[in-house]
């Protein structure tokens, strides 16, 4: 399937031959001249084999996925995001005016292998870390006050762990700040078909599909 | 169209070929546009429709596992009447046969439900009675011949429509079901629905899935659907509407010697959205390698 | 040895590991000494044993499957006799406990059976209820509560040894198969025995296996195996033996939360010989991380 | 495991990761140095997926299984071999004296094709092709008169098709010559324990195993 629209947060769905046998989604950091880059972190049996690709071996790719994606605007921009949810931040911040990065992480190692990523796009980029070994201390809602004060902002993009994006929106609603955010679902079908990765609508009625309506949602149409 | 080796008849109906998409795993078939044509589909099986719309089960509804997944989405659906309103007429305008598969949780409400579906564009309704009915204490319709024979009687009785009754494959005695159903004044069964399984997650020592427990399908469950397809259709008379695993055409050959007449794929949709065609495109090739004329002539053709 | 994190108790015996070799897969577990060593076997389950020797079924006995495998050995076997006087004297050698499976014909002769199996070196039965009733015009005990019932009390009142039932899983209702054997004075019970499966061999139209119907077992099963652990640990008092689809330590961490005291590998055993060493290591570097002092405590401690 | 004893027709079993839930079965053609050669026909799944394994993949082997091998002798022997059934006959002919060479199968390609194996060792090597077009036509035994009128044999090893086996075994009873067959049966463990690929002794009581009794036995073990 080609591409089919928008800049943003796309994601793609994974397979390999046999030993699997449901795809995976993975969002896209990078999409040129036919190549195609994701960051992914091992965590199971199928990022488990990927890791062990080598040049030459081939893997079914379907998508992108999904009809909600960032909104790509001139406004100022802050795109914030925690652990793997980073990756498809850097697709945006590369079609983005000079945006604000916050990164949220556990540890100094794991929060500034992400900052060569941004560094080419952002104005100015934050860490927060658990342990204070990077940046400010704390979740990355502990940033947010000192970045507010810095700059004015119109959107802010997040993914991440869901906690944090809960927060994150919470204080962007305070501001008044548009927010977006990245869904994360367990999958099966990727196109909206087996309703596997469904929600409830939160500011009306209906129900979305992380797959297909998303996965980025305007942060009050999925958080309460 | 019809003189292709794999144009295959079924209740009626002239189908392009004798593969189609499972309830649950091909949505109402116009979601598979970007990558199926219309005649590359044999019929569209919908998800699951109810009376009333439901939201489904909260919390993790899919697990993979071994060759391939659970399920518990707990027939999430809008409802018979914005289906009729909203999605059946752009399902009417794709052209392929629509089999709208339906539950309940009384035998009252299969009755009105199957009424209220006895209207165009609907070739077929499949009736899924794995689902509790909630009158009777939660018993299940698809474990008890006298409750999914009176399920099958209600919906007869209520549509002009062929009724497909859908069986559950956790029962000690598969064929008694359909024998009951068969009865009943059924048109054809479908089998199997999901086995019934669980996941835990050893990390947070709870189970995987929101709703515990929840259906395996894929191929793990092919070996077991292709023996009760095998066991029910030696013994009755109407059509067998056989799935559970289909992956590749060569399944498709099985279940059909096995004795079924038409087939349905449905959790390897997701791995392979364009497994419809595949799998046709492979079927009409071993015709036309075999010399075989019509797919059908192949139904039940077992030695065993 | 007893401090051993992964050490087991079950029925009064007191195991290395929970982890034992099922039936029909380990043979009479000294065929492993060249993969095993004693102390890394929970126990052994022989092949099923039956008054009389039994060639088994004609044909092709194999069959692979989805994550999975299909078997009709049909209980091949050199009879109770030849087993005493044979093979028990090498297996009491090895010093592994032994749980001799067992199966018969008629109630009568399982009561026979289990006498002539009371003797020393016999740590416990196993007795198989899958196969049919010939004197009952071959309805299986393993479908019928009351035939089951019938076996447990019959056995327990011609032995000593401590009685497990091993249940079938083609039934509709499996805990109530449990209550039925546990009324009746069961020990404890195995779950799961193989599901009834089939494959096709499109290219000569006929069965793959000489039997016809084979039993499924493997990873593919593994996920129903769990949930009927799960559902009939709940509601009996005795223990469980769980099996079904088991290869690697995390699947027994998953059948010990779901309510498994102990624990089988069956047809894993085949892909990997040291099956049981590999997973015995793995518990116990998992007791050690996760700081469990004795592997049984997280029986049935699944949050649900 | 360590390759445990007796050379002959050793055969192994072999699995590779995920893909498959049993092992499969090869006869050894020859083992050298700590490697092992193996020549096999792609079938199925598994002989597919092994045909696209290239250096540095990783299989699980299991061997060499059985107590049945070819008996090793200095007597004249005939080695007879239908299709890959003549794979393990190339160890048996590296350690026969001057063995004659029976290559049984449908055209001149496929039978041609082994020729280069067995040279080194053979005395001579006979064909038979289906059709014809090499060496004699008709099955394996349509040589057989010949061979037997122009050798003096003891001892026949036949490795093929179960009809093959048959009928080379017959004419070898008739001749007096001792005969022994390697058999083929679908397996599930290969050491003896699952009963897949058991039969029934045809010259005394009891039953064999292919695994662990055999696969090579005396014809007149398991052919009636
Ligand atoms: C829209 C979307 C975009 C994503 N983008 C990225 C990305 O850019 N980089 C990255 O590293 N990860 C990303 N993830 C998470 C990634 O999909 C999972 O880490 C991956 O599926 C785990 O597969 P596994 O086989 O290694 O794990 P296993 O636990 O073995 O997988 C078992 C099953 O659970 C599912 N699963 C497990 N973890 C997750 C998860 N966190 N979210 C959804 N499904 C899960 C798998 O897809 C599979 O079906 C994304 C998830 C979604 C939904
Ligand atoms: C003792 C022994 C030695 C053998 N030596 C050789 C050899 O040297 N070279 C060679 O090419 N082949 C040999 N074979 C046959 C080889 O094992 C099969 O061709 C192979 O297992 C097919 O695997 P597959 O996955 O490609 O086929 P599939 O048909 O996909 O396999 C499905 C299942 O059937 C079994 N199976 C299929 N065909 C056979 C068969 N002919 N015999 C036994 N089991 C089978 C497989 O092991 C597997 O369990 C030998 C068989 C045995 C029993
Ligand atoms: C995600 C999912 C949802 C399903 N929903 C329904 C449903 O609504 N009604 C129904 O009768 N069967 C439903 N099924 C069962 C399938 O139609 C089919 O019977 C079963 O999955 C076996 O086929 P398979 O192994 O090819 O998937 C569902 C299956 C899956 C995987
Ligand atoms: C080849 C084979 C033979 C078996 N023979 C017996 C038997 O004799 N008695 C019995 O109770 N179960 C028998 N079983 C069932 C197993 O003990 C076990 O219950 C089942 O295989 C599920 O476990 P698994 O998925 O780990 O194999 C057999 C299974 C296999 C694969
Ligand atoms: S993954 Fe199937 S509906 Fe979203
Ligand atoms: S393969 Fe298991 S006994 Fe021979």
């Amino acid at each position: 399937m080609p591409p089919r629209r928008y800049p943003g947060n796309l994601s793609i769905y994974i397979i390999q031959e046999a030993a699997l046998f449901l795809r995976r989604p993975f969002g896209i950091v990078a999409a040129k001249n036919g190549h195609i880059t994701i960051i992914y972190r091992i965590v199971g049996k199928g990022t488990e084999e990927m890791s062990r690709l080598t040049v030459g071996d081939v893997l079914s790719i379907e998508g992108p996925l999904g009809e909600g994606v960032f909104t790509v605007s001139d406004m100022p921009t802050l795109l914030a995001g925690g652990g793997v949810g980073l990756a498809p931040l850097i697709f945006l911040a590369a079609q983005s005016p000079e945006p604000i990065v916050l990164i949220a992480g556990k540890t100094a190692v794991e929060t500034k292998c992400w900052v060569p990523f941004f560094a080419p796009y952002a104005k100015k980029i934050y860490m927060t870390t658990d342990d204070g070994s990077a940046g400010i201390k704390g979740m990355a809602t502990a940033a947010l006050d000192e970045i507010f004060s810095h700059h004015l902002l119109q959107r802010i993009a997040v993914c991440g762990p869901t906690p944090m994006m809960k927060s994150v929106a919470q204080a962007a609603a305070v501001k008044k700040i548009s927010c977006e955010v990245s869904l994360e679902k367990r999958m099966a079908c990727g196109i909206g078909v087996c309703l596997g990765c469904t929600g409830e609508y939160k500011n009306r009625d209906g129900r979305y599909k992380v797959c297909a309506d998303g996965p980025v949602f305007a942060a009050e149409e999925v958080f309460a | 169209m019809n003189n292709s080796p794999i144009a295959a008849s079924f209740l009626g109906m002239s189908l392009n070929t004798p593969v189609m998409g499972a309830s649950g795993t091909f949505g109402f078939g116009i979601e598979y546009a970007d990558f199926l044509q219309p005649e590359q589909i044999g019929a569209i099986i919908s998800k699951g429709i109810t009376p009333l719309p439901r939201a489904g089960n909260p919390g993790v509804r899919i697990a993979e596992t071994p060759a391939g997944m659970l399920n518990c989405i707990g027939l999430e659906n809008p409802g018979v009447e914005v289906f009729k309103k909203s999605i059946l007429p752009n399902v009417v305008a794709w052209k392929v046969p629509l089999i709208v598969n339906m539950s309940a949780s009384t035998v009252e409400e299969y009755g009105r439900l199957a009424e209220q579906l006895d209207v165009p564009g609907v070739a077929a309704v499949e009736v899924n009675i794995s689902c509790p009915n909630v009158k009777e204490g939660g018993i299940v319709f698809g474990t008890d011949p006298q409750a999914a024979a009176a399920v099958t009687a209600a919906v007869k009785a209520h549509t002009k429509k062929p009724v497909i009754m859908k069986l559950s494959p956790n029962v000690t005695d598969i064929v008694s079901m359909a024998e009951a159903v068969e009865a009943a004044g059924a048109d054809a069964v479908s089998l199997i629905n999901t086995l019934t399984g669980m996941a835990i997650d050893i990390q947070h020592k709870r189970p995987l899935l929101g709703n515990i427990t929840g259906g395996l399908s894929g191929p793990a469950i092919k070996p077991i659907a292709l023996r009760m397809v095998w066991q029910v259709a030696k013994q009755i008379r109407i059509p067998v509407l056989g799935m559970g695993g289909i992956c590749c055409w060569q399944d498709v050959v099985e279940f059909m010697l096995a004795g079924a007449s038409v087939v349905a794929v449905g959790a390897y949709n997701f791995l392979q959205p364009t497994a419809l065609a595949d799998i046709a495109a492979g079927l009409e090739a071993y015709c036309r390698r075999e010399g075989i004329f019509h797919i059908q002539e192949i139904v039940g053709k077992i030695n065993d």
